[in-house]
């Protein structure tokens, strides 16, 4: 990712440094070669359609180069490439949260194997903060009351600044951790730390104390939809929309049952806002796509997006 | 504005209009019109008796000159950017 | 001359006291009045503009809280609120035509009407506030709102929604309410000034801007009316 | 002409006429209501110049130890809020255009006198609570009051904050309307639309922003108030609200907002370049248009300020799209700038110095938007220094380099006196420089990394060489700032009394003795030339030097 910013940053850099060149020549020669001569008056003159237009036309098509270029960029750090690792990473005044699928938590630092796709699934639990690593290039919103995605693909080992970028209250410059990126069998080894639960295996049991599984089953006969491959298929809703079932649908589903119908069942399903923290969510989110999915954990390996640092 | 006098028989004829849209719009209400026809109606109504009020009581029909025409044109429009690109974001928000 | 405002350079001497030193003709003043009225009408509409932005939004996001939130508010009132506002419409109108035609009494007798349907607006928003209250439906912590979507007895109404929907009902009614309340004051002070047989067939401006104002507060609620009563209503 | 003498003997003009606090305060004079605005403008200028220098101060050094964490978020906080809301919008419009605009198209006055005054009330009664706010203990939420920080998390004044933008915000409406009408109905007699000035234009374009973006942003702040003190859940998502609606209002308003800070100065450059250049504008109606074409596209592109807060990828890319057709009509401007110098014959007056400087620094910021508005790179930069000194590019920059040329341009017409032009010169000079030396090492800041609004960036040392240039080159700048505001006041009593047209310029209102009396025209002026007649103005008259 990193090197597709820069190029279309040197890119932009090289086309308006040579418009600055030009412009702040073109006024001090006129200012001088036009400078006042007694007896010499300046010649007037209106105007003129056809450079008008010329000089609208070929900006614009120079601009329309720089919106393509840049959306072109955009699409790729937004879409997460299929398999990628995934981070569940929680926001708040003024710390980071991260949880790994393997159930590796983390405060502040971010441990991640080189040649691997992160995904980052992230939330707030008050005010709106910013995912940033300068180095990667990317950055992204965390909103309270919903989960944004960022993703990037690290090439190089070695510890980078992750900072909070958007404004959050007193200590928001505070906000800062470190991305620690490693050679994989460092990061194995860091992994093989603590005898940590794996993320779903917390959320399946929560699916158990919290009683999902009494309308959940994985049969047909429950009250409930079976939650089996549902992750990231259309879902038809009662009045006949369809939603693609992402994370952020999973999310509202627990917590807002009433807010998307599926169609054929009854929304009978009770809420569960107020009732489970922010993690807890998390790991039933984590768990309800793992049901979806063959063993996670494979590299993506998608070459083009990669942040080098 | 305009030194157009209007009968009387015209304003209470708006008048009479006005009262009787108030009517309708009530009454579509508490039919059941299949999707969104009912907001359709009702607004299609709204903008009926506010087209109406703004012609003949605020006198924009015999207007002499363009510009009141232009000023109102110009406002819907900016309502029409504030609340259109809004709800672009809105309603693509769960596209992929 | 060309497109000027301005027809000629010198104008006899004033004849209308009410004529203001910067301008050169009655006509420019009274032109100036009423496009300034109109300008600021538009910067009206932006205004509530803001809000009916928030309003579509949510009831996009919330439609089966907002029928339900709608569903509780009384069609009766506010549809007697729309006729009564109408008719104060057709009062000022009314004036402005008397005043056309230098009809003094007239002119004050449409204009206290149309303060008196103003009020009579006025007291009816506030009965139903004084329902709402009644129910809990103000938001605030003392928010509560039972019930189910229309529709779908089986879904309960969700408070946080129903809650935006009074919220916004609240503000967009209430500034309303406070334009009508600017409104009859405007009113109040023209009506002092046709006592003192100020308007006539030559100079009836105020008049005329000041309705223009009222018809617009009209035209609102002519919006507001479908937009918050009739959410839904038919299941 | 019959001019009317004083007893003393002295011309009458708009200054002498009466005397005394009431004559002023209560005066519906365009020109002494310009007047009162400069003072209070230049008063909340400082103040927020003031911020701006301990916020320098405090980046100076990479740990945050002079001043608290709060006190820098309310410092840099109000510095926003004043230079936007109570210096910037106001700078021009409200003090050159108040001015300027009735005797550049022949009127007496504007079209509403009265709600002029009443617009400067406004702002008056805005800044009381601003100063309420300020010495109270202040506001930190951002100048973008962003919820739900704004209104669930903090415990400082937002209420009166916001409700002071409110009011100030409704000044701005009244001075956009009075602009409006006076443009439609009181132009004089030949007139035309086609021979307005650019500076009338560029005014007219201003005004249809600030009527109808301004009530968007006052009912948001309205929003804002009542959700905070009654946590209605309009912009809390704890409560099913949408944080992000809440920013979309605000840009709504905000984004064009921006152009009302950049128009008026675009029409001042206009009349500085031909004056000094003694030329017609190289195409009039281009330049017309797109003051107009900025105006209205203006409005389509706000959401280019949330591009990473979580909008949809597809609204992100028409907003960006559209944020590269307002840059078309800006690209034309500068362009056409140039082109206006061709074969003129050039003088460097204090004035030209300053629209070399803002065509120059404008240019700059404007190529260095349209790296902002390309998506692939504003997910890196938002949020960074880089958009400060893209944005104090274009306001400081640019617009207020437009203002203080502008004052140097008419301040012989407002005050009847000469400033000394050496002085003035060496003043531009200094706040070029410093401003290049303040704003510039911030790009690169920004493309590094460093996050704005941050109090302490001792994790990260390597951005300090780059801080202290900009620090050094904000104490230039304020010097350069300083120093207008000590020789125009010197001027005023000591200065070289002005002839009526003391560059030779061509306008209306240099047609008007200096100052100008209080009905501007003994007799209504009837117009038979067109904008910038450059041609038909005799060069024998010795130009002021
Ligand atoms: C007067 C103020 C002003 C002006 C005029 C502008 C003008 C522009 N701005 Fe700027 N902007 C701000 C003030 C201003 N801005 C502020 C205050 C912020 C930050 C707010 C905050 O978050 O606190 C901001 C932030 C901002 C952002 C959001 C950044 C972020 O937070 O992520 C973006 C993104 O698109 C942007 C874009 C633009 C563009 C495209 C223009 C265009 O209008 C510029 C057009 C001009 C030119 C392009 C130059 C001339 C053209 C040529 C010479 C043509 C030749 C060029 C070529 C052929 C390449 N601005
Ligand atoms: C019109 C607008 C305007 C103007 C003119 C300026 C002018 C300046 N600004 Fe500012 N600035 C903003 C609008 C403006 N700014 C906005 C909108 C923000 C964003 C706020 C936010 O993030 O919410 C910002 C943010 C901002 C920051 C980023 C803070 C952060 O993100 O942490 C910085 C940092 O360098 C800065 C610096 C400066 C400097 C050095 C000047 C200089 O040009 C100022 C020069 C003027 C002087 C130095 C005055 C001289 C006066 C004296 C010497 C006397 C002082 C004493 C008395 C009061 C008696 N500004
Ligand atoms: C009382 C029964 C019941 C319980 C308990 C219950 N659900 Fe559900 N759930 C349903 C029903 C019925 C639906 C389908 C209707 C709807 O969308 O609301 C549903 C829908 C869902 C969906 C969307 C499924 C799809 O196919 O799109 C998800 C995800 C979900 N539930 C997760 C959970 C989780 C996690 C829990 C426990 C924390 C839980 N449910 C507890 C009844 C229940
Ligand atoms: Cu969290 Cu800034
Ligand atoms: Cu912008």
């Amino acid at each position: 990712m990193a090197n597709n910013v820069d190029a279309l940053y040197i890119f932009l850099l090289v086309v308006s440094g040579m418009m600055t060149v030009a412009i702040f020549t073109l006024v001090l020669v006129f200012a001088v070669r036009y400078r006042k001569r007694p007896g010499q008056r300046a010649e007037q003159i209106d105007g003129s359609h056809a450079l008008e237009i010329t000089w609208s036309l070929i900006p614009f098509c120079i601009f329309m180069v720089f919106f393509a270029w840049g959306a072109i960029i955009f699409f790729q750090e937004r879409k997460p490439p299929q398999n990628s690792a995934e981070v569940y990473t929680v926001a708040k005044q003024w710390m980071w949260k991260f949880e790994h699928m393997e159930g590796q938590r983390e405060i502040n630092e971010l441990h991640v194997p080189i040649g691997r796709d992160v995904k980052m699934i992230m939330t707030s639990q008050d005010v709106i903060h910013s995912f940033f690593v300068p180095a990667f290039r990317i950055k992204q919103d965390v909103l309270p009351g919903r989960y944004t995605v960022a993703w990037f693909h690290a090439t190089k080992a070695g510890t980078y600044h992750l900072f909070c970028a958007e404004y959050c209250g007193t200590m928001h410059s505070g906000m800062v951790g470190s991305v620690v990126v490693m050679e994989p069998k460092d990061y194995e080894a860091w992994m093989g730390g603590g005898g940590n639960q794996p993320l779903a295996v917390t959320g399946e049991k929560l699916f158990t104390e919290l009683g999902c599984v009494t309308c959940h089953r994985s049969d047909t006969q429950g009250r409930g939809p079976n939650l089996v491959s549902i992750f990231g298929k259309p879902v038809l809703l009662e009045d006949g929309r369809t939603v693609v079932a992402d994370e952020n649908y999973i999310r509202e589903s627990i917590l807002q049952p009433g807010a998307k119908i599926v169609n054929g069942f009854k929304p009978i399903m009770p809420t569960f806002q107020g009732q489970i923290s922010d993690e807890q969510l998390n790991a039933l989110v984590a768990y309800v796509k793992s049901l979806s999915q063959a063993p996670s954990g494979q590299t993506g390996g998608r070459k083009m997006a990669t942040a080098t640092p | 504005m305009s030194e157009h006098v209007s009968s009387l028989k015209l304003y209470i004829g708006i008048w009479i209009t006005l009262l009787i849209g108030t009517l309708v719009t009530v009454l579509v209400a508490g039919v059941n019109l299949p999707g969104p026809l009912n907001a359709v109606v009702a607004l299609t109504i709204a903008t009926i008796k506010a087209t109406l009020v703004v012609l003949f009581f605020m006198h924009v029909k015999y207007a002499h000159d363009k510009i009141t025409k232009v000023v109102i044109v110009a406002a819907l429009f900016w309502l029409a950017i504030l609340l259109a690109l809004s709800m672009a974001d809105y309603t693509t928000r769960l596209w992929t | 001359m060309h497109n000027s405002p301005i027809a000629t350079a010198d104008q006899e001497a004033h004849q209308n006291p009410a004529l203001l030193h910067h301008f050169a003709t009655e006509e420019q003043q009274k032109d100036a009045a009423s496009l300034g009225m109109w300008v600021f009408l538009a910067t009206e509409i932006m205004f509530f503009g803001g809000m009916f932005c928030a309003y579509l939004v949510y009831r996009y996001w919330y439609f089966g809280d907002f029928g339900a939130g709608s569903q509780s508010l009384n069609v009766v009132l506010g549809g007697t609120n729309t006729a009564v506002l109408i008719c104060s419409s057709l009062t000022v109108a009314l004036a402005v035509r008397a005043a056309q035609l230098g009809q003094q009494k007239v002119i004050i007798i449409c204009l206290i009407l149309t303060m008196l349907l103003g009020l009579v607006f006025l007291g009816i928003k506030g009965v139903e506030y004084h329902d709402k209250f009644v129910e809990h439906h103000v938001p605030g912590p003392g928010f509560h709102f039972p019930g189910h979507v229309p529709g779908h007895p089986d879904i309960p109404i969700n408070q946080h929604h129903a809650q935006i929907f009074f919220s916004l009902y609240f503000i967009m009614t209430g500034l309303h309410a406070l334009h009508m309340i600017i409104g009859v004051g405007l009113f109040a002070f023209i009506t002092y000034n046709a006592m003192r047989r100020r308007y006539g067939p030559d100079y009836y401006t105020p008049v005329e801007v000041a309705g223009l104002y009222w018809h617009f507060v009209d035209i609102i609620w002519i919006y507001l009316f479908p937009l918050l009563y009739l959410i839904d209503r038919s299941k | 002409m019959a001019t009317a003498v004083l007893e003393s003997g002295e011309r009458e003009t708009y200054l002498n006429k009466e005397y005394g606090i009431k004559s002023w305060l209560l005066t519906v004079d365009h020109k002494r209501i310009a007047l009162l605005y400069l003072v209070s403008i230049t008063f909340f200028f400082f103040i927020g110049g003031f911020f701006a220098l301990l916020i320098r101060l405090e980046l100076l050094t990479p740990a945050g130890d002079l001043v608290q964490a709060d006190t820098y978020n309310k410092l840099f906080t109000m510095h926003g809020q004043v230079m936007v809301f109570f210096f910037l919008i106001p700078a021009v419009p409200a003090v050159l255009g108040n001015f300027l605009i009735p005797i550049m198209i022949g009127a007496k006055d504007l079209a509403f006198p009265r709600v002029n005054l009443l617009s400067w009330y406004l702002y008056i009664i805005g800044g009381a609570l601003m100063l309420y706010t300020i010495l109270n203990g202040g506001v930190d939420t951002g100048w973008t009051f962003y919820t739900p920080l704004s209104t669930e998390f903090l415990n400082t004044h937002v209420v009166t904050a916001g409700l002071a933008i409110f009011v100030a915000g409704f000044s701005s409406i009244l001075t956009g309307l009075n602009f409006v009408v006076t443009t439609h109905r009181m132009r004089a007699p030949g007139m035309t639309w086609s021979r307005l000035p650019l500076f009338v234009w560029a005014h007219y374009a201003t005004s249809i922003i600030q009527l109808l973006g301004t009530p968007v942003l006052a009912i948001t702040l309205l929003l804002v108030v009542c959700e905070r003190l009654f946590h209605l859940g309009i912009f809390n998502p704890a409560l099913g609200g949408d944080p992000l609606l809440f920013q979309h209002l605000f840009w709504f308003y905000s984004h064009p907002a921006v152009y009302i800070m950049i128009l008026p100065g675009m029409g001042i450059v206009s009349e500085i370049v031909c004056c000094f250049s003694r030329k017609r504008i190289f195409g009039y109606t281009a330049m017309a248009l797109a003051l107009l074409g900025i105006a209205v596209v203006g409005f389509l592109v706000w959401a280019h300020h949330m591009f990473v807060a979580g909008i949809s990828l597809y609204a992100a890319m028409i907003f960006s799209l559209l944020s590269y057709f307002v840059a078309v009509p800006s690209a034309i401007k500068v362009f056409n700038w140039t082109s206006t110098m061709y074969k003129g014959s050039i003088t460097y007056q204090t004035p030209m110095l300053y629209a070399f400087g803002f065509i120059g620094l404008f240019t700059m910021g404007g190529l260095t938007g349209l790296f902002l508005a390309s998506l692939g790179i504003d997910v890196h930069v938002t949020d960074t220094y880089f958009v400060v000194a893209h944005f104090h590019y274009i306001m400081v920059g640019g617009m207020v380099m437009a203002y203080l040329g502008g004052m140097h341009f008419w301040w012989p017409k407002i005050s009847g006196r000469m400033y000394p032009e050496g002085w003035g010169r060496l003043a531009a000079l200094l706040v070029f420089v410093g401003f290049n030396l303040t704003f510039f090492p911030q790009f690169i800041l920004g493309y590094m990394g460093m996050p704005r609004r941050y109090w302490d960036y001792s994790h990260s040392p390597e951005f300090q060489i780059l801080n202290v240039l900009s620090t050094a080159g904000a104490t230039v700048l304020a010097v350069g700032y300083v120093l207008p505001m000590i020789y125009f006041l010197w001027s005023m009593r000591y200065g070289k009394p002005a002839p009526d047209n003391p560059w030779n310029a061509a306008g209306l209102e240099w047609m008007v003795p200096s100052p100008p009396p209080t009905f501007n025209f003994e007799e209504q002026p009837v117009v038979t030339w067109e904008a910038y007649n450059y041609d038909e103005i005799k060069e024998e008259v010795p130009v002021a030097q």
